[in-house]
Order: structure tokens, then sequence, then C-alpha cells
């Protein structure tokens, strides 16, 4: 039974039906901890949103330091999880919160790693600019910036007006592709997700955290998840896959660049560019569940494993690549 | 004038020292190497000691001389002091040499076959090397001190060998015996030693010598004037310090080798295996007292020639007595051993330098020979035990009839045992005549008394004749008593003749004892060795103090050399029928010799006991020592002690009311001081509470109102 | 007073307030969280007075580094019987004697420098400078101090490591 | 917007925090007023920087704060733990070894 045409409704029919529940808060629980930490979750995660460049002209804030902020105030969202599993007074909440935090804050580090190889690269962390360098519109933040091939300016085969998926950032330096595969494995760790999802372990740990919540606390603690899941798919999409730049490059006088996105500022290049991104990211949510419906779960220590013996060592490699890319680039 | 430092000065260097050094060398690496070796030690110690032999003879035949090879150099020095080195290869050293290197290895070889079953036989052959290289040590050495150090060496090792088995009671109680007996000569020597220090500022013996011959007696003080480091000395000494350091000097011989009165350790050190005793008796231990005296012969003055004479004399007698009645065969030999060495002391004592040390050669083999031959004979009697049968290996009284069962080892031993006795024909006759001549000489010259001494020789000739023959017969002839005393019949059959590793040694050393060894048949002036050893000629020592010349001497004895050669043969014959008569197989004392036990008349009591030397040591001097040390305790406890105790108690009761002013007064002042303190300290403490907030509280306050201080 | 000023009071406030909370609550936990509060106020007060980078910063390390170490610390130092972690406190007046001494000592303090009447801050033109020129002070002129800090920081989370590990090797000695 | 009032902010903050340093007896409540202490440093120094014409030092220098309390942070607590694992508590008024 679905609300609505293909049951396109039913989100929002259970947005509704949460938000008349009873708010139910266990007798035991600490009241003062148990009530706020989904808010806090919920704005730490939204939050993050305030910066992501939607389009060419259109961003929630376009602070210098965007990346950055959107980084930190991310992190935030361990202190609601904190809040969330001690507040409820149950044990299995409490192994999930520490088993969330132990894993987030492990994989913030390969996380930041290969953002910073990004940041290394595009000498920025205003997210709106990183966009920019990554297609024809390269111009309109500094007149004189040119793209190669690859990035490397010794192949002399220049990529400025031709745009489209070769001046992206995996395709300005293909270390990126590296730097990538980290980012979306630790991203995925980041929110949680299949095969990171041992702080939710429905098998051992009922629910994780978020056990005790039910209504609209629960429903604010999914929705951050799932936001962050977008979030962090748009920020894969801003800083490697050219953000809401097209993918399609102007191949001598089929200007299929300029034909498939607008002119910044305009109405036609917001429309582009809102498709260009939200497509990226949707498509990488897709991946996230493709992997999390195919991949098994895994155990702690593999987990961490994983985080500090392969990505944090490849993150630190790929950083000194990418400082070295950069100087192949001037 | 006389510079001691040139007295000393190290010669230009001489390629001997690497083979003076190769001879310690070998018998030093035996001493190492055969602990760590197992059945292979006594092929491997008995190879070094081969090379040492080679070696030995090697560099007697390369420095064979009148004057001798001398070899010095600086040891190290302490101040102004020079300790030097010196080595002496005079034609005595180097004859020694090869006697010890010789009869050393032959013991070893003779070894192989005794000791075969011994589990310590790789100690054995290490202390046998280590009892050769001390011995070395004494003969090529030229400077007292070094042979003090061997000198000491030997005593050690000696006292490991005679101890060997020293899970035998009797044998560690052997081995100190001999070590004490030895510690008491040793003192006389190490006075010896003092008394030339303080003369002459060296213990070289070349310096001490060459100093000797030039210092005099003036107003009865004997004075020595020489430079030490360029400032003229003068030690002036009292002249009776002269023959008292001889004296002295002598003391260590007495000890080392086995004379009245320190004797009485020789024949309890038979309790060492049988191939050591040979060692001893020949080559090693008792010959270093003999050589040893030979060296500093030249120091020695009239009185003590004189007291040494005596003493050899005594010695003689004495042994040849105790040696008559002995049932063991060992004891008889140690007791013929001692004897002799008094004659060779004697013959030292009477002047006669070369015939003494003649002597010590002719008799290092004979000596060994009959050891190693007494050893087949124990050996092979030791082959007879079993778990049934026990029995005395070396008593007399077991014996018998072993002249069909060992031929060969009968053989040598008569040969030895008539080389003893001083027949002629064999190397006995040739040095004991040359030492009888020389004593009847002596005694001429001295006249009165000292005929005594001669006579006491030639008692002492008949005697040796005489006991060793008594041995021959009792041990070789009549019936083998042993199956009797056992009761085992067929025990006779088994005795066999000793092994080719035995007895080679034996052939070797009898065949030495025959005179044409040494290349004369009876006169022992025309034999190569005694003239190789000439006596000095014309005293070291001040004249005044001086033995009469050695050659006026002999030039007025020259004419009775023929009648004393007569007679001391005769004697020997004499003492040699005697014991064939009474010991022939069937004679009364023959037969009955196996139920002997202890001896009733007190005649021979007197030879079996030793002339109650033993007794007389442990009822008299030791009861004695301990009744005087009883009267000591007693007055040290109840006199002194309570003397002490009285002055204690006083010191008590004074201490108990001093203790209590201490207490009440004294104590009270400083408890006060204490409380006070502690109080205060208490006080200061509670501050202290150890919590970090505080401090940082009183520090912030302390800030504020510093800042107040300032502000307003 | 324009909106932004009014923002920044706003911000104080809530940093005051949060930060009286901890002095005067019970439980550390609590504590821990209100500090959370102090840490965005002053955060937030750091981003209206141009030092945006700062700001971030602030929320990164403290927000996400220190504030969880310290809960983890509260969680690992108390044995979680009941729902309450609370701390007895002891020379509360005497602590409140010296800490308001202190703040009257400031306050007098500051009130006669009369900073606003110095030169150089009256006629300073605030203004926010840009990422780019903070990166290149701190890569030009604050270079040596930079590296010392990095270096600092990295001893001082061996150092760390090292002082909690020791207890942890029975409990790999088990498994 | 006068620097002053910044300023007194960052007293009253600095004596908060003393006043939590010196009362509370849990090491890590401790541990908290010394951070509050450390931001009140920290608002001085931005708030100086606001007015700086090199602009920046302060700001500077409050990162490099930043970081050193971070440091000390990750210090004192593994510290705290291990003083808690020996002692069996965190109660600083428990931990007076030192007491004279």
């Amino acid at each position: 039974m679905e609300v609505g045409y293909y049951g396109l409704l039913q989100t929002v029919a259970d947005l509704l039906k949460l938000l008349q529940k009873e708010d139910i808060v266990p007798l035991s629980a600490d009241r003062k901890m148990f009530k706020p930490a989904p808010v806090l979750i919920f704005v730490a995660v939204f939050a993050g949103f305030a910066v992501l460049p939607l389009t060419s002209g259109f961003t929630g804030s376009g602070i210098d330091a965007g990346l950055f902020y959107l980084l930190a105030i991310v992190s935030l969202d361990v202190m609601g999880i904190l809040m969330a599993g001690w507040g409820s007074n149950s044990k299995y909440a409490l192994f999930g919160s520490m088993r969330a935090i132990a894993q987030i804050i492990s994989y913030e580090i390969p996380l930041t790693l290969s953002v910073l190889c990004v940041v290394m690269i595009s000498q920025s962390l205003n997210l709106q600019e990183i966009v920019y360098q990554q297609g024809i519109w390269i111009g309109k933040i500094d007149a004189e910036a040119v793209n190669y091939l690859f990035g490397i300016k010794a192949l002399g085969i220049e990529t400025t007006n031709i745009g489209g998926i070769l001046t992206w950032n995996i395709f300005r330096a293909p270390i990126f592709l590296f730097a990538w595969l980290i980012f979306f494995i630790a991203s995925l760790a980041e929110c949680n997700r299949a095969p990171f999802d041992i702080p939710e372990a429905e098998s051992e740990l009922v629910g994780g955290f978020h056990v005790e919540y039910s209504g609209f606390r629960w429903a604010m603690v999914m929705l951050s998840e799932y936001g962050m899941m977008l979030l962090v798919a748009f920020l894969g999409a801003i800083l490697f896959l050219g953000g809401w730049n097209s993918p399609l490059p102007n191949i001598g006088s089929v200007a299929l660049a300029d034909w498939t996105s607008g002119e910044p500022g305009t109405m036609v290049g917001h429309l582009w560019g809102a498709f260009w991104l939200i497509g990226k990211a949707l498509l990488t949510v897709g991946v996230q569940m493709w992997v999390r419906w195919t991949y098994p779960r895994l155990r702690i220590d593999q987990l961490m494993n994983l985080s500090w013996k392969y990505l944090t060592p490849a993150g630190i490699l790929l950083v000194l690549l990418s400082a070295l890319w950069r100087m192949l680039m001037i | 004038m006389i510079e001691l430092k040139d007295l000393l000065a190290p010669n230009a260097f001489d390629p001997l020292i690497y083979w003076i050094l190769a001879l310690f060398a070998f018998p030093l690496l035996s001493f190492f190497t055969t602990g760590l070796l197992k059945d292979k030690a006594s092929v491997w110690s008995s190879l070094l000691l081969g090379i040492n032999t080679c070696i030995s003879g090697y560099i007697a035949v390369t420095y064979w001389g009148e004057m001798g090879t001398s070899l010095k150099g600086t040891w190290f020095e302490i101040g102004g002091t020079v300790f030097n080195y010196s080595f002496l290869l005079d034609n005595a050293a180097l004859i020694m040499l090869v006697i010890v290197n010789f009869i050393s290895l032959l013991v070893h070889i003779f070894s192989a076959e005794y000791m075969r079953h011994d589990k310590a036989k790789p100690r054995y052959y290490a202390f046998l090397g280590l009892f050769t290289f001390s011995m070395l040590g004494i003969v090529l050495f030229h400077n007292l001190l070094f042979i003090f150090i061997f000198w000491e060496l030997v005593g050690l090792s000696s006292y490991l060998l005679i101890g060997f088995w020293f899970e035998k009671k009797s044998a560690s109680l052997a081995a100190n015996k001999a070590f004490i007996m030895n510690r008491i000569g040793d003192l006389g020597f190490l006075t010896g030693l003092m008394i030339l220090y303080t003369q002459f500022e060296t213990l070289d013996l070349g310096a001490i010598e060459f100093m000797m011959g030039e210092s005099q007696i003036e107003d009865g003080n004997w004075v020595v004037t020489y430079f030490s480091n360029g400032k003229e000395v003068i030690h002036v000494l009292d002249g009776r310090w002269l023959s008292a350091a001889g004296i002295a000097l002598f003391c260590g011989a007495v000890g080392k080798s086995a004379q009245f009165p320190l004797q009485i350790w020789l024949p309890d050190a038979m309790e060492g295996p049988t191939p050591v005793s040979a060692l001893i008796h020949a080559a090693t231990m008792v010959a270093a007292g003999v050589f040893m005296l030979s060296r500093v012969f030249v120091l020695l003055d009239a009185q003590a020639l004189e007291v040494i004479a005596i003493v050899g004399a005594i010695t003689a007698l004495m042994a040849a007595v105790a040696a008559l009645s002995q049932f063991d065969i060992k004891k008889v030999l140690a007791y013929s051993t001692v004897s002799q060495l008094g004659y060779m002391v004697l013959a030292m004592g009477v002047g006669a330098y070369d015939a003494g040390l003649f002597h010590l050669f002719t008799h290092a083999f004979f000596k060994a020979g009959l050891f190693l031959s007494a050893g087949i004979i124990i050996h092979q009697l030791h082959g007879l035990e079993s778990e049934g049968v026990k029995f005395n290996t070396q008593d007399m009284r077991v014996m018998g009839g072993l002249k069909q069962h060992l031929p060969i080892t009968f053989a040598c031993f008569v040969i030895c045992s008539l080389s003893l006795a001083g027949l002629p024909g064999f190397s006995g006759f040739l040095s004991k005549e040359a030492i009888l001549i020389n004593t009847h000489a002596w005694s001429v010259e001295k006249g009165g008394g000292y005929y005594l001494i001669e006579l006491m020789a030639f008692a002492t000739v008949i005697l040796t004749a005489f006991y060793i023959m008594r041995a021959v017969m009792l041990v070789f002839t009549g019936k083998f008593r042993l199956p009797e005393l056992t009761g085992v019949s067929d025990i006779a059959g088994k005795l066999k003749e000793g092994n080719r590793t035995l007895l080679i040694p034996v052939v070797i050393l009898a065949l030495l004892s025959l005179s044409f060894a040494f290349g004369s048949t009876f006169d022992a002036e025309t034999s190569w060795l005694h003239k190789a050893v000439e006596t000095p000629s014309g005293a070291m020592v001040p004249t005044k103090y001086a033995a009469v010349g050695q050659a006026e001497m002999l030039e007025s004895a020259g004419a009775d050399h023929i009648w004393l050669a007569v007679v001391s043969i005769g004697l020997a014959l004499a003492g040699i029928i005697a014991a064939l008569l009474i010991y022939k197989p069937g004679a009364k004392l023959a037969e009955a010799f196996d139920s002997k036990r202890e001896p009733v008349s007190p005649l021979v009591q007197v030879s079996f006991y030793h002339w109650y030397q033993d007794v007389l040591y442990t009822k008299v001097i030791l009861k004695f020592i301990l009744t005087q040390s009883k009267m000591l305790a007693w007055f040290d406890e109840k006199i002194l002690d309570g003397c002490v105790n009285l002055l204690a108690r006083t010191q008590v009761v004074v201490a108990h009311l001093t203790g209590m002013f201490d207490r009440y007064i004294i104590d009270g002042f400083v408890h006060l001081t204490a409380f006070t303190s502690g109080k205060v300290g208490q006080l200061t403490r509670s501050i202290q509470t150890g919590n970090v907030q505080t401090y940082i509280l009183s520090a912030i306050a302390m800030l504020i109102m510093l800042l107040l201080w300032f502000a307003f | 007073m324009t909106f932004a000023t009014i923002i920044l009071y706003c911000f104080i406030g809530l940093t005051l307030l949060s930060a009286l909370y901890i002095a005067f609550t019970k439980n550390v936990l609590y504590a821990a969280f209100a500090l959370i509060l102090t840490f965005l106020g002053v955060a937030g007060i750091f981003m209206l007075i141009g030092a945006g980078f700062i700001a971030i910063s602030q929320i990164l390390v403290y927000v996400g580094g220190i504030l969880v170490l310290i809960v983890f610390g509260v969680m690992l130092t108390n044995r979680l019987k009941g729902q309450q972690v609370t701390t007895p406190s002891y020379n509360k007046l005497l602590g409140l004697l010296v800490s308001g001494g202190l703040l009257f000592i400031f306050y007098k303090a500051i009130i006669e420098a009369n900073f606003g009447a110095i030169k150089w801050i009256e006629s300073a033109q605030p203004e926010s400078p840009g990422l780019e020129s903070f990166g290149m002070k701190l890569m030009t002129d604050y270079v040596l101090a930079f590296e010392v800090i990095g270096l600092l920081l990295l001893l001082a989370l061996i150092g760390a490591v090292k002082i909690a590990a020791g207890a942890r090797k029975e409990v790999e000695d088990a498994s | 917007m006068p620097v002053e009032h910044l300023v007194i902010l960052g007293a009253i903050l600095f004596c908060i925090g003393l006043f939590v340093v010196l009362t509370r007896k849990n090491a890590i409540a401790v541990l908290i007023g010394v951070e509050l202490m450390l931001n009140a440093s920290n608002i001085n120094l931005v708030a100086f920087s606001h007015f700086d014409p090199d602009l920046l030092q302060g700001q500077v220098f409050a990162l490099f704060v930043i970081t050193v309390a971070a440091a000390e942070a990750a210090v004192a607590l593994a510290i705290v733990v291990k003083v808690y694992q020996y002692f069996q508590t965190a109660d600083l008024d428990k931990i007076s070894e030192l007491k004279g």
C-alpha cells in the first residue's frame, strides 16, 4: 500500500505520521541529554549543507573556508551521538554510540586527508571556487587560470575551453581516482552505512545509539543519517566529479559542454547546474545503496585495520603525491 | 768498586731464551690441557714431555761447557730497586735438566699403564706436568727469589700428588704432613733469603756470589761495600750472621730433601701413586734440596758446612736403620732415599760438591728404577685383587718367590739394588766411593770427634747393603706367600710379568744404573759426569770463615783411596751376604716372615718406628705445645679475662649511671627540642596538603594580594 | 547597533551562561556538554569579529576533538553504576573569593587601561583578512612556530598513546 | 562594539575557569576548567587581533593555543586514565601521595 503515484508521497506520509507520534522518553533516561541529542545531530548535519554550491550562482554561504567549515560542523555530529548513547541509559545505545564515535573519528582522518589532496591541487577551501576550476567557466574566477590535460603543463594540451569530464578533478590529477576511492570508503563509514554499519548492527545491538528513540526524534535521527549520506555524496561530487559542471566536453565545433551548461548566474545555468550536481549526488547515493546490498558487515577489528593501516597511510602518501602533482601544474 | 746495577744489567739478547721458554711452556701446556682430555691425557702429556726431553738434550749438548752460560734480564723495577731474572746453564744445571725431563718422561710412560684405570687420570697428568715445570724452574733459574717461587711450586705439586687419592684419609694426612714439614724448612730458607737481601740488596745468585767474594770480615763483622745507584753502601753485619745465613738456607734443603729432623714426611709420602714416588725420590722434590745446596754452595761458610755434614750423616744412619725392619716395600725404598740423601748432604757438608751432585745423578737413575720396579710388582699384585680377595699390595709379607713370575722386573730390581748397595760395576759404587773418600779426608783434617761422622757413613754402607738385599730376598725368593694368606690357591698362576709400557722405563733405568754408563768402573774421578761438575775452586766466603780448601784435603787422603774402596766393598759385601744368609729360602727368618706382626724386640722397634721420631713429635713437642697452650688459655681466661671483665663490670656500672643521666636529662632536652620541632613541622606540614588545587588557590590568593599591594 | 552586533551579544550571553552552568553543575557530563555551547559561543564570537578560520578551527579541534576526549575520559574514569556522574566540590567559598578577587582586579585593570583610547585601536580599520593571507603568514613569518607546534602535537599524541597504552597489555594478552 | 566588552568577557570566562579548577574534585572537571581558561585567553588574542594593524598576529597565536590545548588535553586525559587505573579514582582529593 503506497501513498501517491508510484508511492512518491510515501516519505511525506511517513514523516507526517512520525511527527504525530507520542514523544516517549524512557523513565531511566537522562532527559537533559536524551532530548536534545537528535536535535544536535540534525543541526550538525544540516549545517553542513549551508556551504554547498548547488549551482554556479547559488550557494548557501560562500565563505572562504567553506570546506573546512563543512568538515568541522559535521564533526559535531559525534557529540550528538554521544549524548544520545549516554542519555538513553541503555547498554545497546551506549555500545552503539561508542562504536559509532570510534568509527567516525577514525575515518575522519583518511577523509580529511583525501579532501586535503583536493585542497592542495585547487589551492582553495572555497567550495564554489573548487567547482569553478573544474569546468569551462574557470575564467569567471580567475581570468588567467588555465587547465591542462592531467594538469601537467609540460604536456602542453590545454583543456581550459574543452571542459567537461576532462577538467574534473579526477582528470586534472589522475591520482585523485584513488583519493576519491578513499573519500568514498571513508564517507561510507562517516555516515555509518553498510558495510561499516556496526554501530547500528541490528542483529546485535538492535539499532545502535538510537534504539531508545521513537516518534519524531527517531525521525530526526534517521533524517540526519540520510542527510549525511546526501551531504557526503554532494561533497564527493563537488570535490572530485566536477560539481555542477557538465560531464560532456567541447569537441571542436560540437560544443557539448557549452550546450549542456548555461552561463553562470543565468536561469539556464542554475537549472543545468542543479541538474548535474543533483544527478551526480544521487548517482553516488545509488552506489552507496548498491554497496549496502552487496557487502556484508565488517568486524570491528577489520574496520579499524582498514582505516589505520591502509587508508590513512595511503591518504598521507596521496597528500605527498598531490603536492608533487601541484608542482607539475605550474 | 762494584756497582750493583752493573751486576744486574741485562746481557745481550740470546736466542737461548726461546729454548728456555719452550722448556717451561711444554710442561705448563701439559698442565693446562690434560685436564680437558680424558683417555688421551697420557699420550698427550707424554708427547709433550718427550718434546721437552729432546729440547733439553739439544740444549745440554749445545751449551756443554765449563763455566756455564748465563742469561740475565730485568723483571721489574720499583723505584731504584731492580728485580731481575737470570738463568745459569752450567753443567750441573744441564745434567739436571736432562735427568728431570728424562725421568719425568719415563714416569709419564710408566703411568700410562699404571694409572690406566684411574678416573682422575687427566688430573694426575696435569699435576705431573706442574711438578716437572716447577722443578725445571729451580734447575734453570739463578736467582734465589725465583728459585724460592718454584721451590714453593714444587712443594705445592708434591702436596697435590701425594694427596692424589685424597679420598683416602691417610693420603690427605700424608700430603698435609709433607706440606707442613716443608713449610718449616721453607721458613728457614726465607730467613736465609732475608739475611742475604739485607746484605746485598739483591737475590741474584751471580751478583751475590760476586759480592760475597768481595766482602770481608773486619773485627768479627761481615762487611760488604758496593755502589747502589751511584751511592756507596756499606752493610755491616755481625760475622755470625754469615753462618746463620748458610744454615738458614740449609734449613730449606732439610725440609725439601728430608733431612733430620724433618725427614718424617717422606715415608708417609708413599701414600701417593708409586710413579709419583719415583719422580719425587729420583728427580724432582728431594733432589731440589740438594741441588739448591749446590747452588748456594759457595756462600756456605765452615760453620754451616759442619752442621750440614753432621745432619747428613745422622740422617743417613737413622734412615738406614729404619729401613732394616720395614714390611712395606715402598717404605724400605723411602727410607733408603732418606739415607742416600743424607749421603748427598754429607758430601756437600764435607765440601765434596762434585761427589754430592754425582751421587744425586746416579741415585736418580737407580732409585727411579727401584721405585718403578716396585711399581710393577704392586701393579701386578693389584691385578690379582678381586671382590673377595683384598690384601695390602705393598706389603712384602704377601710377596716372595716373585722371581719366577716377574723375571725381568727381578733382574732390573737386582741391578738397581746392587747399585744402591754400592758394588763395583754399578753407578752407585762410583758416587758413594767419592763421598766416602771425601768424608774420610774431611775427618782426618778435622780430627777428634769428627771420626764419628766417618764411622756413621761407613756403618750406613753395610746397613744399606743389608736392607736392600733383605728386600730382594723377601720379595723375589722363596715361595709365594699370598696364596696361603688368602687361601686362594690358584692365585699364583694369574701373576704375570708387566707389559711393555711398564718394563721399558724400568729396563732403561736399570741399564743406566750400571757404571759403564758413566764411563768408569772403579774410579769416580775418571767418570765424565763427575768431571763435569767440578767443585768451585776457592770459596767465596770471607777467608776467616771459609772451609779448608778441597784440593789439599783430597791430596792428603789420596793415599787412603785404595783401602777405603776395599773397606767399603767389603762392608757392602758383608751386608749382602748377611742378608742372603738370614733371608735365604728355608732360613728361619724368611720362613716366619709372613706371620710377623708388629715387632716386639726393643731394638727392632726402634728401627721399625724410625727411632720413634713421629712419636716424639706427637708425644713431646705437640703435647708440650698443647699443654702450654692450655696453660696460656687458662691464664688468658682466668686472669687476663678476669681483669678485663672486672674492668668491664665497672664500666657497665658507670655506663648505667651515665646512661640514666643521658636518658633523663640530656635526652630530655633532646626530646624537648624534637617535640618542639615536630610540632612546628606538623603545623607547617598541614599546609602541604598534596592537593594541587590548594596550592593553586594559595598561589593565586598571594598573586591577588600582591597585585592589590601594587595597585593600591 | 547592527544586526551582527546583536548576534554577537547573543553569543556572548550564550558563552557566559553556559560557562556559569559549568561552574555550578555537579554533573561532569552536563558540564562537558555545556562546554559545547561555550565553545560554539566563542566560535560564533570569533566568526563575527573576523576570525573565521579560528572559529572553524575552534569547532573542529575543541568540539570534534577535545570534547570527545573529555567525554570519553569521564566515561573511562567513572564506574557507571547510576545515571549521574557527579563530582563534589570543595573550597567553594575560597574559590569563589579568589576568582572573584581576580575578576575584580582584571575588571579594574581593564577599565583603567581604557583600551579604546589606545591609538592603534582607535585608528584601526577592522576588516576581515582573507584566508590566503592567513596561510601566507603561517608559512612565512610563523613557519618555525608552526612546525614546532606540529612537532609538539605529534609528540603529545605519541606520549598520550604511550601513557594510556600500558594498561591495555593484559587485555591484549587475554585475547 | 568596544574591545573592552570582549576583554571583560575573556576575564569572566577566565575566572569561571579558575573557579572550576579550584573547586572541582574530579580531575576531568578540572580539565574542563583549564579549557575554559584557554578559551578566555583566545578571546583576548582574537579580540585584539581584530584591531591589530598587522591583523593576523593574534589569530595565528590563537591557532597555536588551540593546538597546544589539543595536545594538552590528549596527554592530560591519558594521564587521568592512567591515574584512575592506578588509584581507582579520579578524585584529586584522594590522589595526594605528596602530602606532607
